[in-house]
């Protein structure tokens, strides 16, 4: 593998100053001269030589941008090392609340609760705390209540490039639609259609 | 789908708080849920009515601020267990078996967990994986911070902060229309004429549904002031108001 | 130049990761069968790799340990993109904050959140800092909060002469009244209409 291009360089040297990832226009500004094309093929030329080297690092397309991270099969180095912190696990209810803001966006408080069945607020609050939900707006209805979306840092965390990456309803044991429309009325308690867990 | 159980023990209030096993466990649905399957009931046959009372049963060793949580919940099965109940006529076809909500929703949320179960694989993986640890301190910042702000952008902010303002709530306050004063005033003006009297005598002419309301209002009112005497002969008889001496020696004289 | 040894992959994963430096006892630690000497010769293959393949980032010993830190030939890059990653642009929350407070001035934090429907600690701070706002004097009020106003920084980087200049709130789509009321003059009098803050 040859040597790295003056551009590759200019980003790993940025991808090393950096904990979160960049985007393509980012990392365009390092160089006047550089195209967006120049940059994504720099990206590749990293890449490309992390993987054919065996480094311990790689270039991952994350959130809508691009971030230097350690490969998985080196976790328990990472860990045992305790040089770095691991990421807290999210509780149950809290990943029902973003899965459900993440799927239902934009989305206020009352039906958020309405799926989960239990008070919501203080979730909401620890979510937009740490920065993974955001208020986007406010519903046109009564009292015109906070809308949530998610942040690009929820797409970090889950290591997904853009929500369309999410599971798709499809892929799902349950498929159920949004707003279901109420079963036949006529067909009396005949859910047979239905399949359990 | 193992991914989907719930491990929910309620045990006894040994510990006034809601004791769960608290793996996964996260509200309501998930308790519902539970108790759908402990009554290894088939989803289609739900009894409404048992799980309503076991749900109950359940949160009725909460605490108050847990049990808050529950409450929407546990009201809402009442009114299903309430549905299921009535009557309904054969030729009804706007009825809807109120089980088919309760469907919906565990389904729904069983949809929901099984996202929340993926999502935490995916956060799992994605935290396998570090960022850069150590960062460059920042460079020193130009001593004059750009700032860039216009007028522009200032009135489009403007804009979205009037859009946000919610409508004023308005509410409109009706004048209570019983006439309790009025209604105490006949019966006083009656007793001052006899001692008993049928309580009908104080409804005066023609009246309306109001009328007999704050006329009963004024009778207790009265009968709790020890004014007067309510007697009623046999079960949904007639009332007989009668003057309540206030001086035992009076009455008998 | 070969690939990287499992040792030497190793000791890149800790590194990238590793917040502060490492000693060679910590590095150590990370395999068992490895003897500092081990450790020291993996150190210098990473360096020598670095090197060779001209990477951005090089192995350094620093305060008793081993740091891996991007090379001084791109302070200039890193600084660039730090640079470019700091928003001179004010963000959508903080113009909101801003324009509340000069068409309200002088206004509390209170009365902020309520217009916006968001805690605004964080955007208050950071107008102050950046001399956009200042404290005016205090409310009369419960706990005689502080009230804000715009600065003269304000007027000169929007171009006015004076906050009269502001358009006024007539010729804005929507008047902007403080504490607009609603109530319908036509109905009955025998309703009372009550205000609901």
């Amino acid at each position: 593998m040859s040597s790295l291009t003056p551009l590759s360089q200019l980003l790993e040297a940025v991808f090393f100053a950096a904990s979160r990832p960049l985007t393509v226009e980012e990392l365009g500004a390092l160089d006047p001269d550089a195209s967006g094309a120049d940059v994504r093929t720099a990206i590749d030329q990293l890449r490309e030589h992390y993987d054919f080297d065996g480094h311990a690092v790689e270039v991952v397309e994350l959130a809508g941008g691009w971030q230097v991270l350690t490969r998985a099969s080196f976790a328990a180095a990472v860990e045992r090392s305790q040089a770095a912190q691991r990421q807290p696990r999210l509780s149950a209810a809290t990943l029902e609340s973003l899965a459900t803001i993440a799927y239902r966006q934009p989305v206020g408080r009352a039906e958020i609760e309405e799926i989960r069945g239990v008070n919501s607020g203080g979730v909401l609050r620890t979510l937009q705390e740490r920065g993974l939900i955001e208020v986007v707006g406010r519903s046109e209805g009564l009292g015109r209540p906070l809308l949530y979306g998610t942040t690009p840092l929820f797409l970090e965390l889950l290591g997904l490039n853009d929500l369309a990456d999410l599971p798709r309803a499809e892929e799902l044991t349950i498929a159920l639609q949004p707003h279901q429309v109420a079963p036949d009325a006529t067909d009396d308690g005949a859910y047979a259609s239905v399949e359990e867990g | 789908m193992e991914t989907l159980q719930v491990a929910v023990e309620v045990e006894p209030a040994v510990d006034r708080a809601f004791v769960v096993d608290l793996d996964g466990f996260t509200g309501p649905l998930d308790l519902l849920l539970h108790l759908v399957r402990e009554e290894q009931i088939d989803i289609a046959n739900i009894q409404v009515s048992r799980i309503a009372d076991q749900f109950l049963r359940a949160i009725h060793s909460l605490g108050l601020n847990q049990a808050a949580d529950y409450l929407e919940m546990a009201g809402r099965l009442i009114r299903l267990k309430a549905q299921t109940l009535l009557p309904r006529r054969f030729d009804d076809d706007t009825w809807e078996d109120p089980r088919a909500e309760l469907v919906r929703r565990l389904l729904e949320y069983q949809q929901v967990k099984e996202i929340a179960v993926r999502l935490g694989r995916m956060a799992e993986r994605r935290a396998l994986r570090y960022a850069r640890g150590f960062l460059p301190p920042p460079a020193a910042a130009p001593p004059p911070l750009p700032i860039v702000l216009d007028l522009a952008d200032m009135l489009i902010a403007v804009e979205r902060v009037i859009s946000g303002i919610p409508d004023p709530v308005l509410h409109r306050v009706v004048a209570r229309p019983l006439d309790v004063e009025s209604a105490t005033a006949r019966i006083v003006l009656l007793l001052a004429d006899r001692d008993e009297f049928d309580w009908r005598e104080a409804l005066g002419n023609h009246p309306t549904l109001v009328d007999v309301l704050s006329t009963l209002l004024a009778i207790l009112e009265l009968a709790k002031r020890g004014s007067i005497r309510v007697l009623q002969d046999i079960p949904f008889g007639n009332l007989v108001i009668a003057r309540e001496f206030a001086d035992p020696a009076v009455a008998t004289a």
